[in-house]
Order: C-alpha cells, then structure tokens, then sequence
C-alpha cells in the first residue's frame, strides 16, 4: 500500500472500505478518521446545498504534498485523503482523513495537521446554496490560517 | 500562457480561462499590471491588499515569480475546502 | 440518541455501524473516530496476544464520566466510547473512540483529549502474551500521564 | 468491607476478592496498615512509594478517604487500557 494516497472525486466514499485499507496490518496501532460534513448553518447561514469548485491536477498534487509533509514529520504508516467535488446536500460527506501510526499521539496531531494545512492550501472552494435560493461564496476564515500556523513551530 | 480564474472570481471575471502572450522576464508583478489596466472589476479585485492567489505551474507563488511563455497561471480566492 | 454512549464488550466492534448513529444528521460537521489495536510491538517486546482485564461497573462509569467531561468542556454533538474486555489477537480492535461536533477543532481536541483521560483513569490493565508462551502486565506509561495532565490547563 | 483485587495485584495477592470486617471510623491508611502486617507480598507491594490505586465505591480516593463499614474497596496497578 502506498504510503499516501489521494482522491479527489464527485462520488461519496465509503468509510468502511477506507478503513478496510488496514485490516489486519499489526504494525497499526492506531487509527484516526476525520470526516467532514456538509452542515446545516455556516457563518450563521442557513445552507441548503453546497457545491465544490476545485482546480484540477494542482488539487491531488497540493493534497499529496500535504501527505507526504505529514509522514516527514511523524512517525506514520499511512496517510490517505478523499475530497469530494461538485453538488452536495446536507450532511453528506466533504472530505476524509485517515491517518494509521503505530502511536496515538502521532496520529492524532499528523490529521489535525492535514485538516490544517487541507483548508488553507488545497484549491477548493465552496460554494453554498440558500434555502431561498440564492448562492454565496464561502469566505476564507482567519482561523484556519491561525491553525494552520501553529504546526510551523516545531513539535514539543 | 493560459491564465485560469477559479471561484468567485471566476464569476466576477466572467471567465474560467484566457491565453495571453507572455511579455519578455514576465513576472507575476507583471501579468497582474496587464489585468489591472482593464479596469473594473480586474482593477478592483486585484488592487493591492486584496485577498487572492496567484499560481504559477500550480504552485502558489509571490508577486515577483517569474512567469515563462508555456506557464499555467491560475488567480484564485483564498481557498475554502475541507 | 444519549450525547454520550459507552460499550464494555468482549464482541468486535463495526466502524460503520457506530458511524451509523450520526447518519443524516446536519447539525454535524467534523466527526473523528480513533480507533487503538493491537500492536505487535510493545514496548520493545514482540507480542502475540493480548488480555484485556477490568473492573466491571467502574469502568462504565469512568467512561461516562471522561464523555461528560469532554461534553461539558468542548462544543460536542455526541460522545461514543467502546472499550473492549479478555483475549485479543494481533490487530483486533481494541478501543473506539467517536467524538460528533459542528467543528473540527472541538472534535479532534476533544477525541484527543478522551483518549488521554481513557488511559490513566478507566480501569482496564492489560497483559501481554510473548511469542515464547510467556505472559507480562504492562506497565502504565509516565507519558500518558503527561498527555493527561495537558488537558488541565484551560483551552486556549 | 468487600475487598477486590485487580491485574497484577489479582495475581500476586492470590485473590481477586476477600470480605474483611471494617473497624470504627476506618480510612484507606488504616486499611492498607491491616493488609501490610500480612508482611510478605502485601508489604512489598503496598509499601508506601509503591504505584498503586485504591477506589472506594468505584472511585479512585486519597489515603485519608474514609471506609463504610458496606464500601466496596478496589486496589489496582496503574490502569493500561487503550
């Protein structure tokens, strides 16, 4: 299995099947999932729909980079990242990360980090639908550049 | 080079791509005075302290990147993935 | 569905199954599942298999309490923990930790923070068997110790 | 008051349970005093310095905690789930 692994895809993905990359490996000895989800208010907006925009071909190469800095800096056994693009409802998944380490601690940090350096770096960009039927274009948050920056410093 | 707009300036722009003749030592700087000598919209959201990127062969670059004749150039929003 | 739900089981646990529980659910935007395994590698020593002993009622009931902790402290949705109990096999599921929230930071810190409390307060011990037929308690580690003691500060 | 033993301790006590008399106005110190004159396997192990942990009713308690005479008392190794 290659150390890290990306999709960028229209169609949903099956958590079961990603963790199933796994099975059986004893050199796993933990695991992180994060997904996120289409949710129902943004900003304090009520969102109908969202659709994701991307820039092909520099989106798997930004999420591989992001991988790959990943398993320089811990100790991981695998790094996969699923994001999907185009039309979703609510509460359908965006996005994967799934980490796999022999530590929890490395495994825990290495997802928080890809999630980080995913929001701020991968060319995506959402789009949402109103409930009356207007659209809006997701501003960037101050936040996630601040999360993202705190993974600069070195680890402790 | 081909130039590439995503997301709300995409929109704004009314465009998703365009190819320009590449001038002799472009730079980023450089392709960014062109566009803004269009006026409107192109001078208002790429005026100086407004928040976009620029990609060169998609990789996300600083203004004084040099860009060759067969670049990708992409202009994009901050980035709201995830 | 309870805010918080913890399982002491012997049988496996299923990823999909207990992600199930927040199915179509929009108020949800970040859901992060760890899961810890068993590793053939412990503190040096090459292991076979595992016994997990407890402490039945207590054990439900720190679990309870470390979900309610986490829920009182972090905007969560929901707190799921399954624990399991008596022999175990290299790569078996040992530990499901699955923390719901509308934002990522709350649930990674959160399923983070749960996993540091699990550790130095549920009363599980663990005894290993070597490959050579012999069996060991492992001993509780000062870094989990430290991991837990990080969550005593305020969040900043 | 019903004693039970856990993990390691369980093993080297030789019992995971034994029911005691509890004194007038006992305390974790004056329980874990009784089990030490045992000399042998109970001095060591719960010889002051030592890392164990005493639960009484499910909940880890300092030495000075007090005992009812119906308490469940619980002593452990250090836990090592996950």
């Amino acid at each position: 299995m290659d150390k890290v692994s990306v999709s960028v895809q229209a169609a949903d993905f099956d958590l079961a099947e990603e963790y199933g990359r796994l099975a059986g490996d004893a050199a796993v000895g933990a695991i992180v999932q994060f997904v996120g989800r289409v949710r129902d208010h943004c900003d304090g907006n009520a969102i109908d729909k969202l659709t994701l925009e991307h820039y092909p071909g520099m989106t798997e190469k930004v999420l591989t980079e992001i991988g790959e800095r990943a398993l320089a800096r811990w100790d991981l056994h695998s790094v996969r990242i699923v994001h999907r693009i185009g039309p979703l409802d609510l509460a359908d998944q965006i996005v994967l990360v799934q980490v796999a380490s022999a530590h929890r601690e490395a495994a825990f940090e290495a997802a928080q980090a890809i999630m980080d350096f995913l929001k701020t770096e991968a060319p995506f960009w959402k789009q949402e639908a109103t409930a009356g039927g207007g659209t809006r274009w997701v501003d960037a948050r101050d936040k996630d550049d601040r999360a993202a920056q705190r993974w600069q410093k070195d680890p402790t | 080079m081909q130039i590439l707009y995503f997301g709300r300036l995409r929109e704004v722009f009314g465009r998703s791509e365009e190819f320009l003749p590449a001038p002799p030592a472009a730079s980023v700087a450089g392709l960014l005075t062109v566009l803004r000598e269009r006026g409107g919209v192109w001078a208002d959201e790429l005026a100086e302290g407004r928040a976009y990127r620029v990609a060169v062969d998609q990789e996300v670059v600083a203004e004084g990147a040099p860009i060759k004749a067969d670049s990708e150039v992409a202009i994009f929003p901050p980035v709201t993935g995830g």
